[in-house]
């Protein structure tokens, strides 16, 4: 298993217990399913356990030394989140539950403050549906429209449609994703938000599948909101992240409010926190923001670009063999440098959750079906396809344990 | 073990469907789908007295949800609608030959028989509640 | 520290590892904070270890066995949590962040669907900031009124005041706490929920500290919603749980949408899920609500009335105690049978956060502030007070350690 | 520990606090709290050419938040105000004798030089803002 890649993959998969797991009647765990989640190093397992064994405790109000210490850790998390991503400050990182819960803090706090009647909201066709149903109703709320930014065969962003939209004036919010999670493609947002602030339109960048497997700057991006999630970058679950620029956040009303987000509470007035505690109301999930942290420093110990290198290299092999499968249609930009690494597939007339099961007995975990993304299945005209997606600890021989199941479904199937 | 699973006989079901399409004077059509994978499955039924004259199915989904839709339609063909009720989970699993399917598969290749048991249902419901309610109660648990 | 009491507490010790902790320089800890969180038994931390280490996937909508896993322990929560407070079906059960989201989610999908102008929403002065502000923001949206009933000098709500509210027509929702965060009391909800239902009110049962002290069954209350969080009984932070009755719940539109909560989506329009999956948008905190299983067992295995008991004796020990020292007033009912193991007081002009100090010089993790009430201090027309709060692992001797250090508060301010 | 913390001289400013009340003809006024325990500050401050000629304060919360205030007022009176923008933390716990507070309790301990410092930078932004700009950049940090 020796590689010469951008990362020492045999290193690394020590630190991922469940890979040595026999799944299937004793074959070993090949988990190619990391764009659903990915697995966890006993860095964060451990940050987690630490925690509940030495400094459980309630945060941000208590004088005692185990809130203390807790209060310390979480916040040290915020930090290190703002700077993996480049914030200006802190105070624009707000913890929600995931990357869904976080589009809809916008579209329920910044959304319902600032659209109106006729406005108009761009998305794209490649959307995961968490970033299309808060749209949907919230424009269907506020009798404004959603607009869909169309992918071409190749898997590329229409960007003409683009500018038409924004040539169409009542453009009040561009909200597109930075990495498809069906297709991989890697969306220009630089450009996107260049032209959408021309016009003064703010960018939300949905970036679960981006900022885990790339260097993400938002400065350097300029984007408004972002959204991501933890357990996708090796983080635990239950931990979601919103990026807000600053000057914009500090106009957007609360969103869940409780606890822990005022300041004072008076019988029928209050008066709300200070960023970024005003958006997190109620009790944080305090052990898993701390076991985030150490995900974070495993990635910034890896170093983003070589994540990045690693991925491409596994992308390029995957495509590489899977083209060479009889029977197989694949999706989405067949450069690797405009995709990520998901890759997305059909074999024959198989139906992906028959491939999935067939995967399965030889110990491969794939995903199957229409990845929260069926405005793009109905785009493509298919029902569903199958989906293998890569990560850090993944290798080539992985990959030809997935393309031996891959020819045994084409024997089966007879294809 | 996909071996035991895509045999020969599933795959036939699957690609040459027996009893598949619409039934345009069907007494009863039903439709479900499983919410976890997107299977499809319609049931249109043509009662006679107590018998099934007629079923069709329409569906879309993978090789276990189809297969297993066209051999249940082979299967009831002619038999008395209520006796629908007293159709098990094993009964379709033997009748397909699939023992050992994991949890997240069962549902597949059990999606038709729960909408073949909603048909039995509600062609009772519009003319005899009485009976379409005991036949209900009976089938309970799938 | 023989405890022939209700619970064997030695032996629920051992289950606690956080409990041999050393604080302040070599004290042991005595975690008196309970209302604010709890510790975790080792079969809750490890459960969520297991998960990590062995079966970690996304859920729901794959094929592989890993996927298969995990789906099917994250539902066994749900089994296990409908049970627990005797839920007629798992559908009416909703994994949320924490209570305050869950009660959120009512005023956000049920306020906005149900609450008109002049409307009324009913609360308490004893409330949680949880179950005031989100009422606040939805009252003030909607041009309705909030109303308060009154809490007496002993700590017990002002029934006849209810009684005015609910006969001045427009009562749209009742929303009350089962147990006072700060005085005890236990409320009398089910007279409460009948008084309201014969007027066709639903009712909102903030069940944060009674769920995880006695024994509460949702169908015997007839509550419409009650909302709690696992990380007040003993499970992991970042779980809470709505419930709600499946007539009221069928009719409420989605709150957090995305993935996960559709059955199918197209360009403009979308299908939702069936329940409770609606509700749950995005992925959810899979880990800890496995763990949360474990908290539940745990809980099971001790039997919810020995819990009550036992609390009701550390309580009645502790009331007995404090207020045999000096300069201390008391906050709540002093009978027992009515208040939960949630001590609140006052001593001299000592200011809370200055005993909390002392105490935490002792090892002793107590609670001081607003605790979340401002209304309720309002009322006691005090700035703050302190609060220890008892659970399963407490023992009188820890009562008499927090005695020695609240006299040597005394003797430091010279009381 | 507690010994060190709540010596007679604290007690003492906590329970007689020097300087405190309103100062009617105040040229400066500034309040601020700590959102995580509720402690309040105001400050008031009369200035003369460069100097403090009078400063009081208003306040609730712990020993330590109005002890330290109450100390504070009698360290800065008479001083010139830019001169408060060199005040450190440590100057603060030094001048109230805790140099060991955790920092939950140094945030009380540190509120009522916040105010002050903020007070400062309000004066001269009505007055020279070029002033007030570079005062505020120096005293950054707290
Ligand atoms: C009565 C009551 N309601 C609601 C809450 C809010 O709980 P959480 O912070 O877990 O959302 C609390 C917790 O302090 C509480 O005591
Ligand atoms: C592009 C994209 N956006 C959003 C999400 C939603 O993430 P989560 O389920 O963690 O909220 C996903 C995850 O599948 C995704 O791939």
């Amino acid at each position: 298993m020796m590689q010469k890649g951008a990362l020492n993959v045999e290193k690394i998969r020590i630190d991922f217990p469940i890979l040595n797991r026999k799944v299937s009647g004793g074959r070993p765990l090949v988990y190619l399913d990391n764009a659903a989640t990915t697995q966890k190093p006993l860095a964060v397992i451990d940050a987690i356990h630490d925690y509940y064994m030495n400094y459980n405790s309630n945060i941000h109000r208590a004088v005692h030394q185990l809130a203390e210490e807790a209060t310390i850790a979480f916040e040290k998390t915020r930090e290190k989140v703002a700077k993996f991503i480049n914030a200006k400050s802190t105070d624009e990182i707000i913890f929600t539950r995931n990357a869904t819960e976080a589009i809809n803090l916008v579209a329920y706090s910044w959304g319902r403050a600032n659209v109106k009647k006729d406005d108009k909201i761009v998305i794209t066709e490649v959307e995961h549906h968490s970033n299309i149903v808060p749209w949907q109703i919230l424009t269907s709320e506020k009798g404004a429209k959603l607009e869909y930014i169309g992918v071409d065969d190749n898997g590329y962003l229409k960007m003409q449609e683009y500018k038409s939209h924004l040539d169409s004036n009542r453009v009040k919010l561009v909200s597109v994703t930075h990495m498809s999670n069906v297709l991989g493609t890697i969306v220009p947002v630089s450009d996107i938000i260049k032209m959408s602030h021309e016009k003064g339109i703010p960018v939300l960048i949905d970036g679960a599948q981006s900022v885990p497997h790339m260097a993400v700057d938002v400065q350097k991006m300029d984007c408004d909101f972002m959204a991501f999630s933890a357990h996708k970058m090796l983080g635990p679950t239950g931990v979601g992240i919103l990026y807000v620029k600053r000057d914009i956040l500090e106009k957007m009303p609360p969103f869940i409010s409780g606890g822990d987000m005022i300041k004072e509470v008076h019988k029928y007035e209050t008066r709300y926190n200070e960023l970024p505690y005003k958006f997190e109301g109620g009790t944080p999930n305090i052990a898993d923001v701390i076991g985030f942290a150490a995900a974070i420093d495993y990635l910034n110990n890896l170093g983003m670009d070589k994540v990045r290198e690693h991925e491409i290299e596994l992308t390029k092999y995957a495509i590489d063999r899977i083209s060479g499968v009889k029977g197989v249609t694949l999706y989405g930009p067949r450069n690797t440098n405009d995709r990520g690494g998901v890759v997305s597939f059909n074999i024959g007339d198989v139906h992906p959750h028959d491939l999935a099961t067939i995967m399965n007995d030889h110990g491969v975990a794939i995903r199957s079906g229409h990845h929260c993304a069926q405005v793009l299945m109905e785009r493509l005209d298919v029902a569903a396809t199958s989906r293998a997606s890569f990560y850090i600890y993944n290798t080539k021989e992985e990959i030809d344990t997935f393309i031996g199941a891959l020819e045994e479904a084409r024997r089966l199937f007879k294809i | 073990m996909s071996d035991d699973i895509y045999r020969e006989i599933i795959l036939d079901h699957y690609r040459n469907p027996r009893n598949k399409g619409k039934l345009p004077d069907a007494d009863v059509s039903i439709h479900d789908s499983n919410p976890l994978c997107g299977d499809e499955i319609d049931i249109h039924l043509k009662v006679d007295g107590d018998k099934i004259k007629d079923i069709k199915f329409e569906g879309r989904g993978c090789a276990i949800s189809q297969a297993s839709a066209s051999m249940l339609t082979e299967m009831v063909a002619g038999k008395p609608l209520t006796s629908v009720k007293d159709l098990t989970k094993n009964d379709i699993l033997e009748n397909i030959g699939l023992m050992n399917l994991g949890p997240a598969r069962i549902k597949c290749a059990l999606l038709s028989l729960k909408v073949l048991k909603l048909g039995m249902v509600k062609y009772y419901a519009d003319r005899d509640p009485a009976t379409a309610k005991k036949l209900q109660d009976d089938s309970k648990g799938l």
